[in-house]
């Protein structure tokens, strides 16, 4: 067994300063009426502008080379950004997945035009990404995925659907793995390849999946012929499974994997006041002793990626510690303002959230990797697998 | 927080892995062992590692007392080595020079208040005084009519009644009645008893994490090892999702425990942000030694409930620790009264400060 | 509690089964079910079945009724028939006639209180008050300077705001300015609000059970039909235990639920047997809720997130469930105070009462 | 999947004249000095003699026949019984085991002669009992069992070691599984024999095993060439198997699964008084509620039992929430005693248990079936297996 490291980080100075200027775009932000940090039932009307004047501030593909628009900056530093923005419930969705996810793998596969096309527009907060993993019979288990690309002249014809996939209505891009050939008796996980996929190709459908928050983020993504040029293949032909993996990572530790649910505890504090009983003492004070371990596990993992480690089992435990967490908060939050006196200025907002975050919940340990595969990544780092 | 690097931690671990070792420890029910291992950790400079040099210590730096804490914990020490550094440390912040051999500190529980009275001596009682009976001299955080005062005292002129920790370890009360101390001093400004409290909460912390990166080390191992319906227990999925969130509760005690450690090293201040740190550490390390002591034991069966085999001296020790230096719920009344009185929309800058 | 042998529940679970499959409901947007169901429900005496013939109602026994609730739960009825049945016993309880249609009650939460004025008009605000907007009657427990007092009201007579359950029921503020009762009667000796509370709170926990029930066999299925990494997902160990779990939590709520209803069927007074009873059943079925939902979810993975499987019908209606009639923070501390001021030793006589 | 049935039962009248009886007894017995309820690290001394008086009560094979020396009482009563001693903290120890699982397995399998020997004694309370099932290299999995019965003139020789038989070392026999035959390749449960095995049979040797509560109730007992006469073999030979799984079920849902850490409840409710804060009233609260209902759950298995139904689902799902239960009991009666007063009449004892409680705790999911087998066999019953 390899012994598991979290050493202690200390952000540095040029961080805090950071800090300072997020917050401060932010609260102009909130007074300009773009979002509110109390609703999180927001609809999506102003995230396409916020988006470019995140993009402007030099926000997105904070970590990327400047040559195809990048800032290159530190894992540390687009820590700060990213929690940051999410405790304040800034509408993050139309560029979070392109920023975390998808540019890095075009990064790494893309050919060089893509990246100086693409890269840079996803800098701008111009481009919003989706990312097409998951198939109707095909859950956690990504190899089991059938959706076929057939070669053709110039490129491919892709037939199937994907489904879950988050932001696909609204998204510019998506990057997707397609069943290239049929998997091997050696090797179940052969035979997918990645590709770049633009949303407006002839052939794509997108119908949204109602969700019992009241949101529509997922949708099933259906291809019909859908036309794929060859210099959008990203990665090996067949070698999909060498590149999830790795890709998957970037899913795992970052603070929007204990944060979703942080705003009913802000409230919490709120709604109790300045001289809480033993009882309200008691629970906010390990709640805030949790939150902060897991932040200090996120922050260290991020220390490791800024270092050029691959934090693979860290990262998991974070993203397992963490969405468990998350997942628990609002009804912990829910059993402390029992009791919360009827005056208190933000009850009706501490109920609405609390209904809010009852509701989203469940889908926190299923998102991007279950608490079962997750805890499967683990016990293979511990040596039983 | 094992840095091979380090020389100090080095030097530690070897001590230990040389002349502690668990196994050998076990069975011997005689504590022969106690006498050499002290010695040797005397003479590497450890149990003074946090005294100046002019004080009578070997000047470490904080890091490296709270590394080898960690190390001693995940041998899970039963000599006052952490209580000795801890004694050093707290008469170091009044300029009293450390005597030789082993020590411990009063109070150990936010309960006690040791009374520093007009005539110099001192009264109270403090439970749960973590090897007052073994140790020669203990330090003392008293309390005056509006002042702070540390003090040096022989255990010899203390009532103690002995006592045993929940891992059988010396707990014992001791009571001074009008005890004349060896040394007395004004404690720094700011300095109070929740300092030491704090101080104490993360060496304890250090030591539940270092005992649970055992508990998981040792877990995996037998789940490797051991067989039952044909093959080794650690190929059952069930067994693989109890060790992942075995890991998950150390990794979160390391991760805790270390950064308030890291973060008391290169403070100015005990501030509401140091204060997080140890509180937090305290609450989430207790956390994890009641979960990852129930499910390393879930995994060895019968024979981790036997004394024969190795795995109480850790799960024991880490739950017993949870106790020392205020109990989580303590720290999370103590922390969460904090938090609300500075307000909601003070908390996430608190939680972000560093 | 499915007792196949019972007219009564066999005739209730006909007409569910007719008329409110979960899946046709799922679908049906206009809620062109409900209807019918009512009227079928309202035929085989089925929302009045408390209530005396001579007031009205069917007359059925308190166990037929109970019964008829944990079936209701079982197929996550929206509709107020939980409610119709409380209120006709709550009207009963002062020999109020029960008029037709659908009625509810208030209030629903232990925080509010409807006073009865001098003049015999109804003052005051309740939340949370399941169905009102779709209730033509609503009864009333109010409290007069020192006397309690049950009334019928029409509801076109109150101020009602809507509100929606975390299921997306009916869950509205109603406002009483001086609201002339249809009807009011004095509270037989010994009822007061809280008797009101305990019984409602007993029917919110048959009501989760029959959920929870529910939860537990559509999350079997589902395992044993979904495939993943080659197999079906109830053939992997550890969906196996989280699925044993959830047996053990849809127990566990079963068993506190039926207990208290036959506790209540058959007591004589709501003495602190039945006290124990009824917040045991409420406490321990929310806390059930919590878990087997988070279960039941993980199972099901994505698809039981959206709106158009069935999941969510009972999962969210077991969690809202919680919040009516005393939340179980509420009940447990009413409940641990009552054992409390009985004393240590009058615990277990107490528990051990039935 | 078959729905699980947990009908509210309603002890009968004669149940609660039984209860008081038994009440006044124990009362007796304490005011004598026989034992404490206080006090759960007791020893030994009085065990045997009180192990006696409650024979002569009738209270020992409550539900066998009378013409072995039972009194045909109804399994309700027994309950009744059962939990009243559990919760005074009575020293059971000696016939429990005889009562609970040996008394039985012989009225079932043993020859007539043997019955009207033996189970007129363990009703008299005079026999203690262990049960050997586990060896050192087989725990949960009983089947692995290896010590071997081999056949000689007139009985057989038994080879080998059992280990954690709780009480061998006070005990009068023992009922064991040994291996009289290889298993096979279509059955790997097949060729294990059930036997009876009289403790004072040369060629026995007991010794003790240290546990970390201090107690020594755990044993190592090794076999060389024992005797066993052929009219001590119980059932079938090679098939122990098929009576196992019936028997463990005696083990499974009584008040001994949830009860066993009860003790610090009581005096934490002792401890902070009449009036207590909202989170002591809370705590206490939900944990009666849950005691409670995990009380009413074992109940209607015992009414199951009643009516000769084997409600081996149901009797495992209450073992499994009960110990579980229990073992977390001693943790969070910890937390909440932390504000305790240092003036509480009973705050040493009530520390004194939680230090006991505490050190017990581990093993109260491991003895008599895991967690883990538990929650197969529950799986099982739901159809997943």
């Amino acid at each position: 067994m390899t012994a598991l490291r979290f050493d202690p980080i200390r952000l540095p100075r040029e961080c805090e300063e950071l800090r300072k200027e997020v917050r401060a775009f932010l609260a102009e932000e909130i007074a300009a009426g773009t979002f509110s940090p109390f609703k999180p039932l927001r609809e999506d009307a102003d995230a396409r502008e916020f988006s470019r004047r995140v993009g402007a501030r030099g926000w997105i593909g904070m970590t990327w080379p400047k040559q195809y628009g990048g800032h290159e900056r530190s894992f540390l530093e687009r820590y700060v950004v990213t929690e940051e923005m999410r405790v304040a419930n800034a509408p993050v969705r139309r560029f979070f997945v392109a920023d975390r996810q998808s540019g890095p793998v075009l990064l790494r596969y893309a050919p060089e035009h893509i990246k100086m096309d693409i890269l840079p527009r996803i800098c701008r907060g111009e481009l919003c990404f989706a990312i097409g993993m998951s198939e109707p019979n095909s859950g956690s288990d990504l190899f089991a995925a059938k959706t076929r690309a057939t070669k053709t002249d110039g490129g491919w014809l892709i037939n199937g659907s994907k489904i879950w996939t988050t932001s696909a209505h609204m998204a510019d891009y998506m990057i997707a793995i397609f069943r290239t050939s049929a998997s091997t008796k050696e090797n179940r996980r052969h035979g997918l390849t990645q590709f770049l996929v633009n949303m407006k190709t002839p052939g794509i459908r997108v119908n949204p999946i109602g969700q019992i928050t009241g949101q529509k983020e997922f949708n099933e993504v259906v291809f019909t012929d859908a036309f794929v040029p060859d210099d959008h293949q990203l990665g090996e032909i067949d070698g999909a499974w060498k590149q999830a993996t790795s890709e998957l990572a970037y899913e795992r530790s970052g603070p929007e994997r204990f944060l979703e649910t942080y705003y009913v505890l802000t409230e919490l504090v709120r709604a109790v006041g300045p001289d809480p009983d033993t009882r309200s003492a008691e629970g906010i004070g390990r709640l805030v002793a949790q939150l902060h371990a897991m932040r200090r596990m996120s922050v260290s993992v991020a220390g490791m990626l800024q270092a050029g480690k691959e934090p693979v089992v860290e990262a998991s435990i974070v993203k397992d510690v963490g969405t468990v967490w998350e997942q628990q908060l609002p009804h912990r939050v829910r059993d402390l303002a029992a009791f919360v006196e009827e005056d208190a200025g933000n009850r009706e907002t501490l109920e609405n959230q609390l209904t809010f975050a009852i509701r989203t919940a469940p889908k926190l340990t299923i998102q991007g990797g279950t608490t079962e595969v997750l805890r499967g990544i683990i016990a293979r780092g511990l040596g039983l697998r | 927080m094992a840095d091979a690097d380090n020389i100090v931690v080095a030097t530690a671990e070897k001590i230990f892995a040389d002349l502690a070792d668990p196994q050998t420890i076990n069975h011997d029910n005689d504590g022969r062992w106690k006498a050499p291992l002290w010695q040797a950790l005397s003479e590497a400079g450890l149990p003074l590692a946090w005294v100046a040099e002019e004080f009578g210590g070997a000047g470490a730096d904080l890091a490296d007392g709270f590394a080898v804490i960690n190390a001693a914990g995940r041998f899970a020490l039963s000599v006052p080595l952490a209580e000795t550094l801890l004694a050093g440390w707290l008469l170091q912040q009044a300029s009293i020079a450390s005597p030789e051999g082993a020590m411990t500190v009063a109070p150990a529980s936010p309960k006690d208040r040791i009374t520093l009275n007009a005539d110099g001596t001192l009264s109270g009682r403090a439970r749960g005084i973590p090897f007052a009976g073994s140790a020669k001299h203990i330090a003392v955080v008293a309390h005056g009519a509006d002042s702070v005062a540390i003090a040096l005292v022989e255990t010899a002129r203390l009532r103690i009644d002995a006592g045993l920790s929940l891992a059988n370890d010396p707990s014992d009360t001791i009571t001074f009645d009008k005890v004349a101390p060896s040394a007395c001093e004004p404690a720094p400004a700011g300095f109070d008893a929740t300092t030491s409290m704090l101080m104490g909460g993360v060496v304890r912390s250090l030591q539940i994490a270092g005992a649970l990166d055992q508990l998981l080390e040792i877990s995996v191992r037998y789940a490797g090892e051991r067989v039952a319906f044909e093959k080794p227990i650690g190929k059952f999925q069930a067994v693989q999702h109890n060790l992942a969130r075995l890991a998950g509760e150390s990794a979160a005690a390391t991760a805790a425990a270390t950064s308030a450690a890291d973060a008391i090293a290169h403070a100015d201040a005990f501030d509401d942000a140091i204060f997080l740190e140890a509180a937090s550490a305290k609450i989430r390390c207790a956390e994890a030694a009641e979960k990852a002591a129930a499910i390393a034991h879930q995994v060895h069966g019968a024979i981790g409930f036997t004394t024969e085999h190795i795995l109480h001296r850790f799960s024991l020790r880490a739950l017993a620790w949870r106790d020392d230096f205020g109990s989580d719920s303590h720290w999370a009344v103590a922390l969460g009264r904090r938090i609300a009185a500075r307000g909601a929309d003070e908390l996430w800058p608190l939680v972000a400060s560093r």
